[in-house]
């Protein structure tokens, strides 16, 4: 890891194309995919933040990002039978502002 | 000796990168799906096989070389299967639509 | 021993959830009862020894920070693992009724349930910034789960966007514990408090963490998802989310502000957040004050209790802390017996809505009767939990001289009376239109009297405050009253 | 240097390209693209660990869970949501010009303030030649952070129910792609089952010392799941039956009880006492998280032998 400004200035990139596209995508795959891509910048800022210990990157960092990693496949997962669920009942794959309160 | 083993490591993996390229530029300018297909299996099959030979050729041993070997055969059944599964939709896809067989189904 | 009790309020309810997921038909129940029992009696236990240590503190696996994990018991954890444990026997009591264990909708329930209880109380202990992640996505993905147990299209619409600025939440916290790692080296909060600089890196990773947590704690103007998930819940979901979900992510707030970053004196920050809160009891109030379903208008009145907690920030001090404690947990309380009440008019009389439960008070006394015991709570009215934690506040902030803070939490109260005296007067109108009921049967009147317990446990909150508010006062960190 | 700057960029490239603009199946695409991309990036910052675990959990499994969902999302033929207003747009803009700039610059700030002197991972270095295990990672796993390690378990499961109460009913009628009926999968998937697990349990016993472990190893079961239920090999059933219920919950489980049982005998809460118990710890992860995913996928509550 000889570039770490590189890595983060990537991050930075993932992070903020993910969130323009989380605010104004209206289907929840493309925000969920949004997130997912945010959830890679975040992993890549703790990777490289933690820096290198006797030349070898932290493994606790590493182990963090794995557990994260699989922490955000479950919630994606849900995520998605949720939408489908969602799909099914009222036929809609987005959120409408104006109908979710009062019934 | 190892230099010339090296050298010759070296052109294997030269010329698989070739493949690929060639494989590649015939994935983006090729007109339709089955050759596409055509492109992309044939070239990259053989660039694996050759960029496989060449790094086992720079690893020197057989235990290496044998994992290569496996790894080449494993990518070239996958590459079988799915070519063939993509064919059949794509040609399933034309006769569908009764356009001209072998469009690209995007 | 002080590992086994700790072990038992996390793991018990953990193991309890699997054996929930693999026993048949009526064996569930006696996991259900395995998972939840031994709850009490290990915080007993655990309480006694609290008093006597004043800190509790065991390194998970055997190793210590910042190479392992710590569990961490102090006054205002217990305080809030006491209002966990008791939110889960209580409304779970309420829960069984609607949701059999042998049946297949308490098959989905139950296991979550044991879930959401256990990894709460995992993250009131945990001490460790990236375990409080794991614990918090635990505890959304449980809550999530129950919320759409009945798969109404509401609650799922609200479930999905719940979900999404959840995640968003988590991101922006994981992002901030990814700066305070890199900067200290260690994830232990209270190691990384002393070294932690507070330099701009310091105070963005404290940013960082605190948006993602306002957002799960649904602050305003943050709070957009939580009137129509808390409101179009099941009944002991709705109360489970109001009275504990939410709050733990303030309670998180606080650990940072005044924990992590106690001695930075930020000024600034403190006076923003109190604003948030003050807005937030504003604004709920009135939108309390607006709507037209019994569990929407209890549903911002929690919006508007969440902005209280946030005036600990601009009002700081041991007095100011355990009177938002007190406040947390008379509320939780409070809040609980008002959605179950609540739901037992929906369930029985088929609506929540306003308009059609004109002389409620006939067909269904107790419950009125609850959710009117419970207003007196929410209100501050003496004698109750709530009158002692606002009386408190109101003391505090005189002392200091912010009138802005005295004159919030005076219109909060006002405004308060106003929302729950409408559902009152419409509930006890005359003439009657709310429709018959049917035979009531015994599962109807323990859902009734549960509901009229945590009331009564809110009101009780007032006659015996003492003990918890010393308990609570080992917990402060910064020393005395500024 | 260049191939830094190389793969930085391909990764910002691709997540553009699924993010904005374009179909949504060709969004999907370019995201398991990006997985791909993060993969290569993950192995030349120098973790194999991450490396494995993106490709196969996070552009992998999210990938095929990603691309069924939408197929679903098309069979079930609901409304397709309009374009977004250009002022929200724009508001948008510059919501996340703010945040790239703001994470940029406490990224930038952050790695011009590195010391190298990461106090936990080296107590960790210095602790680790004591457990016996030589993976860095899987010692941070299951030795000294266990706790994150079986409350991600939990989430895992937890996921699972929730799936199961978010899609109701009882059954299998979610709907799969029918199989493709061609002489050529039976040899492939009689070639690749016994060979995937044989590659499963291999990384499940090299995670100790060298990359891998059982997150991994959990994917390929799950990937290996997911070529089944695709090819009509196993089918989605109506109801778990106690074997599948089994195999969900013996992860949480036997983790939960080792770490109990440690406290009985005096040990800490969740101490490992061995090399052994980790190999079982691992083992049953692999199974409930491997498991869990197919079951995801399939959208079902249980599994049968073929499909109907």
């Amino acid at each position: 890891m000889n570039h770490p400004e590189i890595w983060m200035l990537a991050a930075a990139g993932l992070f903020g194309l993910g969130l323009y596209s989380l605010i104004i995508a209206r289907h929840l795959l493309r925000q969920l995919i949004a997130i997912k891509i945010m959830g890679s910048a975040v992993f890549l800022v703790l990777v490289v933040t933690a820096g290198l210990v006797d030349g070898s990157l932290d493994g606790i960092a590493q182990a963090l990002v794995l557990t994260g990693i699989v922490i955000a496949v479950a919630a994606i997962a849900f995520a998605l039978a949720l939408v489908v669920s969602l799909a099914e009942t009222t036929g809609s794959i987005s959120l409408n502002p104006d109908d979710d309160d009062g019934r | 000796m190892s230099l010339l083993l090296d050298a010759f490591a070296a052109l294997l993996l030269l010329i698989g990168a070739f493949f690929y390229l060639a494989g590649t530029v015939g994935l983006i300018r090729f007109p339709d799906a089955l050759s596409r297909l055509h492109a992309l299996t044939k070239a990259d099959n053989i660039g694996l096989l050759s960029i496989c030979a060449g790094s086992a050729l720079m690893a020197g041993e057989l235990r290496v070389a044998l994992l290569l070997l496996l790894i080449w055969l494993m990518a070239l059944f996958a590459a079988t299967v799915s070519a063939h599964l993509i064919a059949r939709r794509s040609l399933r896809d034309a006769e569908d639509s009764g356009a001209d067989a072998g469009k690209s189904p995007s | 021993m002080v590992a086994e009790a700790l072990a038992c309020l996390v793991l018990v309810p953990v193991v309890a959830a699997c054996l929930a997921l693999v026993l048949p038909g009526r064996w569930r129940w006696l996991a259900v009862a395995a998972g939840l029992l031994p709850l009490p009696l290990a915080m007993a236990w655990l309480t006694g020894e609290l008093g006597r240590e004043g800190l509790i503190t065991v390194a998970v696996a055997g190793f210590e920070a910042p190479l392992g994990i710590v569990w961490r018991l102090d006054g205002l954890s217990a305080v809030l693992v006491w209002l966990n444990i008791i939110i889960a026997l209580l409304v779970g009591l309420h829960a069984a009724a609607h949701y059999p264990a042998d049946k297949l909708n308490g098959f989905r329930f139950w296991p979550l349930w044991l879930l959401l209880s256990g990894a709460m109380n995992a993250l009131l202990l945990s001490a460790d910034l990236f375990n409080l992640f794991v614990t918090l996505e635990l505890v959304t993905l449980a809550a999530i789960g129950l919320l759409v147990v009945d798969r109404k299209p509401q609650a799922m619409r609200a479930a999905v966007r719940y979900l999404l600025l959840a995640l968003l939440g988590s991101l922006f916290y994981l992002l901030g514990v990814a700066l305070v790692y890199g900067q200290t080296g260690t994830l232990d909060l209270y190691q990384a408090a002393g070294v932690l600089q507070p330099d701009l890196l310091g105070h963005t990773a404290l940013v960082l963490m605190t948006v993602g947590l306002l957002v799960k704690a649904a602050i305003f103007p943050l709070h957009g998802w939580l009137p129509a998930a808390h409101g179009n819940a099941p009944g002991p979901v709705s109360a489970v989310l109001s009275a504990m979900v939410v709050k733990v992510a303030v309670y998180l707030v606080w650990r940072l502000w005044l924990w992590l970053a106690g001695d930075w004196a930020i000024p600034a920050g403190l006076t923003m957040l109190g604003l948030l809160g003050a807005l937030a009891i504003v604004y709920g109030s009135l939108q309390a004050l607006v709507q037209q379903r019994v569990k929407m208008i209890v549903a911002y009145s929690t919006v508007a209790q969440l902005g209280y907690l946030m005036l600990l920030f601009p009002l700081l001090g041991l007095v100011a802390f355990q009177a938002t404690s007190y406040h947390l947990l008379s509320h939780g309380l409070a809040k609980a017996a008002m959605f179950l009440a609540a739901a037992n008019l929906l369930t029985r009389l088929g609506t929540d809505q306003l308009g059609d439960l004109r002389g409620a008070d006939r067909r269904m006394p107790l419950d009125v009767f609850t959710l009117a015991l419970a207003g007196v709570s929410i209100l501050g009215l003496p004698p109750s939990g709530g009158f002692i934690a606002k009386w408190l506040m109101l003391q505090t902030a005189l002392a200091q001289g912010g009138w802005l803070w005295v004159g919030v939490i005076l219109v909060g109260g006002l405004l308060a009376a106003a929302y729950l005296f409408r559902v009152l007067a419409v509930l006890c109108a005359r003439p009657v239109a709310c429709p018959e009921l049917p035979v009531s049967g015994k599962a109807d009147q323990l859902t009734s009297l549960v509901a009229l317990g945590l009331a009564l446990a809110a009101l009780a909150a007032g006659f015996v405050p003492a003990p918890v508010l010393k308990l609570l006062a080992t917990a402060w960190p910064l020393g005395g009253a500024p | 240097m260049v191939i830094d700057v190389f793969l930085a960029l391909g990764l910002v490239v691709l997540a553009w390209q699924a993010l904005i603009g374009g179909s949504l199946f060709r969004g999907i695409v370019m995201f398991i693209v990006f997985g791909m991309v993060l993969t290569l990036a993950w192995a030349w910052l120098g973790s194999p660990d991450l490396a494995m675990a993106e490709a196969a959990i996070g552009a992998g499994v999210t990938g095929a869970l990603i691309m069924i969902a939408y197929w679903r999302l098309r069979r079930i033929n609901a409304v397709e949501p309009r374009d977004p207003s250009p002022a929200r747009s724009r508001l948008a803009l510059v919501i996340a010009v703010l945040a790239t700039g703001l994470v940029g610059a406490i990224g930038l700030a952050a790695v011009s303030a590195l010391t190298g002197d990461a106090t936990a991972a080296r107590v960790m270095n210095e602790t680790l030649p004591d457990t016996g295990l030589g993976n860095p990672i899987t010692g941070v796993l299951i030795v000294f952070r266990n706790l994150d390690t079986l409350l991600e378990v939990a989430v895992v499961l937890a996921a699972y129910i929730a799936a199961r109460a978010a899609l109701g009913r009882e059954s299998a009628d979610l709907p799969l792609p029918p199989a493709p009926d061609t002489p050529l999968l039976t040899p492939l998937v009689v070639t690749l089952a016994p060979l995937t697990m044989v590659v499963a349990i291999y990384l499940l016993k090299a995670g100790s010392q060298y990359p891998g472990g059982a997150f991994q190893a959990s994917a390929l079961l799950a990937a290996l799941g997911v070529l089944l239920v695709l090819t009509g090999r196993v089918g989605p059933a109506a109801a778990a039956n106690w074997l599948t219920r089994a195999g969900l919950v013996i992860g949480t489980l036997v983790f939960c009880l080792v770490g109990l049982g440690m406290l009985v005998i005096g040990a800490p809460l969740l101490a490992i006492p061995g090399i052994w118990a980790v190999y079982l710890i691992e083992a049953a992860m692999m199974i409930s998280i491997g498991l869990t995913l197919v079951l995801l996928f399939a959208g079902a509550p249980g599994l049968s032998g073929k499909r109907s």
